[in-house]
């Protein structure tokens, strides 16, 4: 099991009633870790999936994870 | 793991910046920073709040902004708009927190030789500021209601 | 034969208007009249003073205006944007006589309730009002002559 | 022949040196008129032609001119 820091926002805050937290999964990557989570979290099932960084870097929904990385997850954006 | 380097909003460059402001937002402050004696074209972008959303009565905005990401993501979009159109400089300044009705919630200038350039470069910012910053809008309705903006999924 | 009627500008009306200023262009009163609370977005084109065109030093620039018809065919203009697209109002106003070079020629302000309109209709106005009106532009060189620009023949 | 009033603007006005003239003519169109203004004022041939109006209102090149009109001849516009 790898252990990973996760971080919500906006909606996706409301639905998870976090901002953070200390998440230990096999997930290889976002995609795995939110499907994980959304079965935690049933009410983010509601939201779409927008976008997702890694270590404050934008990622793709299939990047490799190994472990210890913050995976901020992003719930649609709306600037504007 | 903690960036506190990318907390603090990225200086204003030689090329223009792109920043998140609390405070009601400065046209003129932005004008100013892309005044520039070579341009003959200056086109300035206007995110205004709107004071209805699918039928309903809106009476404030919230953004919700998550700053690291949305600079350094906001200043690659505007030196991609250096790289792509023939303009001379490039900046955007978009709100977080509270907003009343009247107040932009995002400005968007570029000047240029010419204005296609202007044009063409001011809209491929907004667009993409849209698509890709880590910002969030939540509507306060007349109901005393409020919503996280395009979010759920679609039915 | 004159037209006296034509030599009063035409009045604000409920969707924007065309007017001709020897006054230093004022773009707090243009937004002003194009506020619009089912607007999501406002997008506003303004004319720089350049300080050089091909290789000459330019200290000031002079606009003649043949007032009648320029006020007319502008706000013909604006008509057929308001025809093409989905905005909301669009206004523009240009400037006659002697200019500064910090000074705009001319402002271009459209809002409309998505932007994808507001910058269309924008550009529209500002590529015919370049093209279609009966407005000229002398400068005066640093070396003390003038010239009526894009008037020549091309050799 | 036909009388018009003929009206010039910014260069067409140094080439001619005048703002406004009486004209006789049997031209048929503005296109007509300004070939035979140009040779009276042979200044005008190292200028563009451009849009034309008359009696205020944008007209064509070939448009009939019946007589008693006021032509107005525009060199290149350069608005903005």
């Amino acid at each position: 099991m790898k252990q990973f820091t996760v971080k919500w926002f906006a909606a996706y805050r409301a639905a998870t009633g976090l901002a953070q937290e200390q998440v230990q999964s096999s997930a290889g990557s976002p995609s795995e870790l939110f499907a994980e989570m959304t079965k935690q979290h049933p009410d983010l099932g509601q939201y779409s999936r927008a976008l997702v960084a890694i270590n404050d870097q934008m990622a793709s929904w299939d990047a490799t994870l190994s472990g210890g990385e913050q995976v901020l997850f992003f719930p649609p954006v709306a600037g504007g | 793991m903690t960036h506190p380097e990318l907390n603090t909003p990225t200086p204003p460059s030689s090329t223009g910046y792109f920043a998140i402001s609390s405070e009601s937002l400065n046209r003129k402050a932005l004008r100013a920073s892309l005044q520039d004696v070579s341009s003959g074209a200056f086109v300035l972008f206007e995110g205004w709040v709107r004071d209805h959303n699918e039928g309903r009565k809106v009476l404030q905005l919230e953004y919700e902004v998550y700053e690291p990401l949305a600079i350094t993501e906001g200043n690659l979009i505007l030196q991609e708009a250096r790289e792509r159109f023939a303009i001379s400089l490039a900046a955007a300044v978009h709100r977080q927190g509270l907003l009343k009705l009247t107040e932009p919630a995002v400005l968007v200038g570029v000047s240029a030789a010419h204005r296609g350039a202007a044009f063409d470069a001011c809209r491929y910012i907004i667009d993409d500021v849209k698509a890709r910053l880590p910002i969030w809008k939540r509507e306060h309705y007349a109901d005393g209601t409020t919503e996280w903006v395009n979010c759920k999924v679609k039915d």
